[in-house]
């Protein structure tokens, strides 16, 4: 009998540790959940966060902006990241925005083609134009990567191209910004649409994907600063109840100018409010 | 005068009234989760049936849970695709090498394949899914774009299967009596003779049982078909074109669906377990019926 | 509850140099049976299996420090009857019994019985040697224990007195930390019945302790019955008429009707009497040899 | 003599025999050819990353650099408390089903039915379940604890079923002798059965925990991506198995973690293999020869 003793020793030691643990750490934790365009500024900010109030941890988890809605609504994330304005059925939240940022149009960086009109994207799209040769490219099938169904990319891709999704004729069907790079990077022929801010700093990282120019606008921060680029959304946190304490802080935090390096650094325009 | 210092036997009763009633706890405990789960997967969708029929789950237009059309359909063709292929292929490669191992090879060689099939029933569904997604997948995009594509998921998951599937085939072989094989021996039959009409026959029903068990796997396995399915929710039309799975679909979608999208996902969760018991049933009226 | 009025006493020494309180004989001198003290009453039992009767209404007493023999052809419940005395046709779930069975004058299926104490005052020895795969010491100790004999010492020396009336001290003073299982059949056997002897039982039920041995190791516990006798009050099953006719002083011959395939108590008495003078046919043909 | 038995099938049949010993050669070559390639592929990507550093430095710039510690604390953690959940309600109704209540009983037949029907539940209904019941309902929210809890769901029905298989293949004669001892229930189930079943409930274990450690739907919604060293066990924790798959779907040029990852999770199943294996080995000599 003297091994149910020691697991019974050892359940009770670790239901013990844990309940100091979980006691200790729920008053100075942070749960942000949300939009996968936002996570990796949040992570960032997280990160210098922290390390101006000691003691607080801050989790960021993905999974799109319904779910950083979902997840605020439910109590489940303090604060949810949402990229694009909210919509009338999600007034309940309180937004704030920390940043603006642009959709861009990616391809590999040995695709030949550097623009695309307005037309020509949405045959792209629509599937009346199915090889690169069609506009000026390289003999090649066309492999189009769309976003999954409740992305706020998607909504915003397809709010300005006036398309619905039942009408893109997708290859690959993708959840976070990253996946899209990734499969872009490793398909000479594929084409896809992401957070221009995570395309940005991972082409400059050296990863092979290029930003298209779309109807004569380059894809860059300074057109996304300056508003010549049509396809731009701000980058919001939201919260339930009007924010107070250590949520407080940290949207503050987020807005003020000492996290503009960090903005800028994913390639974001930082928005400010003081 | 050592005997009856005291008498344990009316304490050990008791002990064995209260043992019985701590492990009826944890029994009653391990039964209702799958009650919990049932019921809350009810719960959940429950919003979504009350308000759509129940047939717009297969005649709706498409997968457009945003623009309020909800097929299901074209996973459910896609799970099968994938998983039925995925059975084709792992059925005969599987008994192959469960047959190699007892009647072919040598005792060595049958112990180091045995090894290496064992070292692969732990490599996890993930990383097959990784490994196809870096290397089968861009083979298949040279020979047919896009690569990510039914024929993709069907090989992932004939490696995933083919594992469980050899060792249940092997371990039933292994249990066929020897008699039975001296006897085939002794009457003059060739070796195929033997296993034809001896082994396979007295094995069929562990190898059945093996056999639902991988076909549940494969219903079942979300992330390593996920990873390479390219989840382009249609009716296949033919081996290179991209395929979303029920599992695939509740794990793309779940994490940002609301209202309805959401009980939707729930639906199709139910339709999922629903494929599956439907399953069991089968594998348990096999078991009964066609016993040897 | 006769187990507190009937104070068991047991020595630490040899049981042959201090009898305890109803020994009959010295164990050397073989079977002394002349007091028909029956000890065992049975009254019209009868065992029904799943609702099919497998024994008929049978009615006999088993008489105190005597050996019983339960003789017949096989399936004519003498095996149902033996394990009916202690019980242990409980864990059979579809079993029902009818009838009386009084052990010291106590009824055992009553209500208020104490099995665990019923099943130590009768102790049983299978067919097939059943150590458990333990050590040879734990072997006998763990029942001790469970009967609430904890003191090391009580315990090492009542292993050691049992092993020594079994035979067995001899052959494995020195391993006795070696697992049981590693004995031959014989000892495993022997073994059995000192575990049996350990907890000091009135009466042992032996189900044909001698049918899975080899002839000189049946020939050894044959020997043990035989010394045993007079101490203890012994019912066995045997299949050899020879064995049955040396050792016995009772014997019982059931038979088993053809085509109801019920079992029934045919003839009851002196082994003498069964052996050399039945008064039924059928007896008379079975013991010589001519049916069965 | 031997000529009357020689008849002009003999060759076809020779023939369908060589033919059949060829497919199954060329399968054997097939399936080991290609499950050898993944092998190389796996260790040929994975070997250059793999260090000592790598195991003990927690992961940066979303797994791309770093290493894994945190991870591995996290599938630890997420592993202990799914086993810790599981365990004792799972080889209670083990026994229960197998020694104290009749298997035709209606609560036996109940309970057997529900284990085999969890049994066949898709991973990712799990991970659907344990979302809302341990993250929303409970109040878990995303943590090392709702993903354990998930899990321990999940091994449930192999649990039983190994450790209820190990208990029926312990002779009834054992069971049999004892009780004709007078012996306990419960006395005979630790002294005599447990010892013998102990082999075979040490490979549930083992097929529990090699479930468990592979597993990444049932984990995606309970307990997280988050990838920090975990503080408590309401903290989110990222298991390696959904490591291996965020690094290689969600971060461009984390294929060379990813497949070092890989490699430390298959070793590391191999190891508890191995350790459990001799553990119970021990554990049974010394039940066998104790006292």
């Amino acid at each position: 009998m003297r091994w149910m003793k020691s697991i019974g020793a050892a359940t009770i030691m670790l239901v013990l540790m844990s309940l100091t643990l979980s006691t200790f750490a729920s008053s100075h934790k942070l749960v942000l959940t949300g939009s996968s365009t936002i996570a990796p500024l949040a992570i960032e900010l997280g990160r210098r966060f922290e390390s101006l109030h000691p003691g607080v941890r801050v989790d960021v988890q993905t999974g799109g902006s319904s779910r950083g809605i979902n997840d605020t609504r439910k109590g489940v994330a303090d604060i949810g990241m949402v990229s694009g304005v909210l919509k009338s059925a999600e007034q309940d939240l309180q937004a704030f925005a920390i940043a603006l940022d642009g959709v861009g149009i990616i391809v590999h960086a040995s695709n030949p083609v550097t623009t695309l009109t307005n037309r020509q994207i949405v045959g792209i799209f629509t599937g009346r134009i199915t090889n690169w040769q069609e506009v000026g490219g390289h003999d090649a099938r066309i492999t189009l990567v769309n976003k999954a169904e409740g992305r706020s990319t998607l909504e915003s891709f397809l709010a300005y191209f006036q398309l619905k999704n039942s009408e893109i004729k997708s290859h690959i069907v993708i959840g976070d910004n990253q996946q899209g790079i990734k499969i872009v990077s490793g398909n000479p022929h594929a084409i896809g649409y992401v957070s221009i801010g995570a395309a940005a700093y991972d082409a400059q990282r050296g990863v092979p994907i290029k930003l298209l120019t779309m109807d004569g606008v380059a894809a860059t921060v300074a057109n996304v600063r300056n508003g010549t680029y049509p396809l731009s959304r701000p980058l919001n946190l939201v919260t339930r109840l009007p924010p107070t304490g250590l949520v407080k802080q940290f949207i503050d935090f987020a807005r003020s100018k000492q996290t503009h390096d960090l903005v800028e650094a994913q390639y974001f325009v930082p928005v400010s409010v003081d | 005068m050592i005997w009856w210092k005291h008498s344990i036997s009316f304490l050990s009763a008791s002990i064995d009234r209260w043992f019985s009633a701590a492990l009826r706890i944890g029994a009653l405990l391990a039964a209702l989760i799958m009650l919990f789960i049932l019921l809350f997967l009810l719960l959940e969708s429950w919003p979504v049936l009350r308000h759509i029929a129940l047939m717009r789950f297969f005649t709706d237009e498409a997968w457009h849970p945003l623009e309020d059309q909800y097929n299901l359909l074209p996973m459910v063709t896609g799970t099968l695709y994938a998983s039925s292929g995925a059975l084709l292929l792992a059925i005969p490669l599987g008994i192959a090498s469960a047959l190699f191992m007892i009647f072919y090879a040598t005792p060595r060689t049958a112990v180091l394949y045995r090894r290496l099939i064992e070292l692969l029933a732990g490599i996890p569904s993930v990383v097959f899914g990784f490994w196809g997604l870096t290397t089968l997948v861009p083979l298949i995009n040279q020979w047919h774009p896009p690569g990510a594509s039914l024929l993709a998921s069907i090989l992932i998951l004939t490696l995933m299967i083919l594992p469980t599937l050899a060792l249940t085939s092997y371990a039933a072989l292994v249990a066929v009596p020897k008699d039975y094989l001296q006897a085939a021996v002794a009457l003059g039959l060739s070796r195929w003779g033997m296993i034809y009409g001896v082994a396979l026959p007295a094995a069929r029903k562990g190898i059945v049982a093996g056999i639902l068990l991988a076909a549940g796997r494969a219903i079942g396995e979300t992330m390593a078909v996920l990873m390479v399915a390219g989840n382009v929710v249609q009716h296949a039309d033919s081996l290179f074109a991209p395929i979303r799975t029920l599992t695939a679909n509740i794990a793309l979608e779940m994490a940002y669906a609301m209202g309805d999208h959401r009980a939707v996902l729930f639906v199709s969760g139910l339709l999922l377990l629903l494929l599956v018991i439907a399953l069991t049933i089968i594998a348990a009226w096999f078991g009964k019926t066609h016993h040897v | 509850m006769t187990m507190e009025t009937h104070e068991i006493k047991h020595s630490t020494q040899s049981v042959c140099e201090q009898p305890s309180t109803y020994t009959l004989g010295p164990l050397q001198a073989g079977p002394y049976c002349c007091i028909p003290h029956p000890v065992i009453q049975v009254k019209a039992l009868s065992l029904f299996y799943g609702g099919k009767c497998a024994l008929d209404t049978v009615t006999l007493d088993i008489y105190r420090g005597c050996i019983t023999v339960l003789i017949g052809p096989s399936g004519c419940g003498k095996t149902s009857f033996l394990s009916a005395l202690n019980r242990l046709t409980d864990l059979v779930p579809s079993c029902r019994v009818d009838g009386t069975v009084h052990v010291e004058g106590e009824n055992i299926f009553g209500a208020h019985c104490n099995l665990q104490q019923l099943r130590k005052r009768i102790g049983m020895v299978f067919q097939k040697p059943t150590p458990f795969p333990l050590s040879i010491q734990r072997n006998i100790a763990l029942p001790l224990r469970e009967h609430g004999v904890t003191r090391q010492a009580d315990i090492q020396a009542i292993t050691e007195q049992v092993l020594r009336d079994v035979g067995l001290w001899d052959e494995v003073c020195d391993r006795l930390d070696a697992p049981a299982l590693s004995l031959s059949g014989g000892q495993q056997q022997r073994l059995c019945i000192a575990r049996a002897l350990a907890l000091n039982p009135q009466i042992l039920l032996m189900d044909e302790p001698c049918s899975a041995l080899d002839p000189i190791a049946s020939g050894v516990v044959e020997e043990l019955i035989n010394r045993l006798s007079g101490r203890y009050t012994i019912v066995i099953v045997t299949h050899n008429l020879a064995q049955a006719r040396r050792i016995a002083n009772y014997a019982a011959f059931f038979w088993v009707k053809e085509r109801e395939r019920i079992g029934h108590l045919v003839e009851f008495g002196r082994c003498q009497h069964i052996f050399e003078t039945p008064s039924d046919p059928l007896t008379a043909a079975y013991v010589s040899g001519a049916t069965g | 003599m031997s000529k009357l038995f020689v008849n002009k099938d003999k060759m076809s049949y020779l023939l369908r025999d060589l033919t059949i010993q060829v497919l199954i050669y060329s399968a054997i070559v097939c399936v080991s050819g290609v499950f050898l390639w993944i092998l190389f592929d796996l260790i040929r990507g994975g070997s250059a990353l793999l260090s000592w550093q790598f195991l003990t430095d927690v992961p940066r710039d979303a797994g791309r650099a770093g290493g894994i510690s945190s991870i591995l604390a996290s599938t630890l953690l997420v592993l202990l408390i799914a086993l810790l959940a599981a365990l004792p309600i799972s080889w209670a109704t083990a026994i229960l089903l197998t020694e104290f209540i009749s298997a035709e009983s209606p609560f036996g037949r109940w309970v057997r039915y529900s284990l085999q029907v969890l049994a066949c539940v898709p991973s990712i209904i799990f991970g659907l379940f344990g979302y809302a019941f341990f993250s929303l309902y409970l109040g878990l929210g995303f943590s090392i604890l709702s993903g354990g809890l998930t899990l321990a769901c999940m091994l449930l029905p192999i649990l039983v079923s190994t450790a209820e298989a190990g208990l029926r293949a312990v002779p009834e004669s054992y069971r049999l002798s004892a009780v004709a001892l007078g012996m306990s229930r419960a006395a005979t189930l630790f002294h005599v059965l447990l010892p013998v079943a102990a082999p075979a409930w040490a490979a549930g274990l083992l097929l529990g925990i090699g479930r468990a450690a592979a597993e990444t739907a049932a984990l995606m919604f309970t307990s997280g991506y988050v990838d920090r060293m975990p503080e408590s066990l309401l903290d989110s924790g990222r298991v390696l198995a959904l490591h291996i798959f965020d690094l290689s779907m969600n971060v461009p040029g984390g294929d060379a973690p990813a497949f070092a990852s890989a490699l430390v999770l298959i070793l590391l199943l191999l190891v508890i293999n191995l350790v459990a294996m001799r553990f119970t080995y021990l554990w049974q000599r010394k039940k066998l020869n104790a006292e």
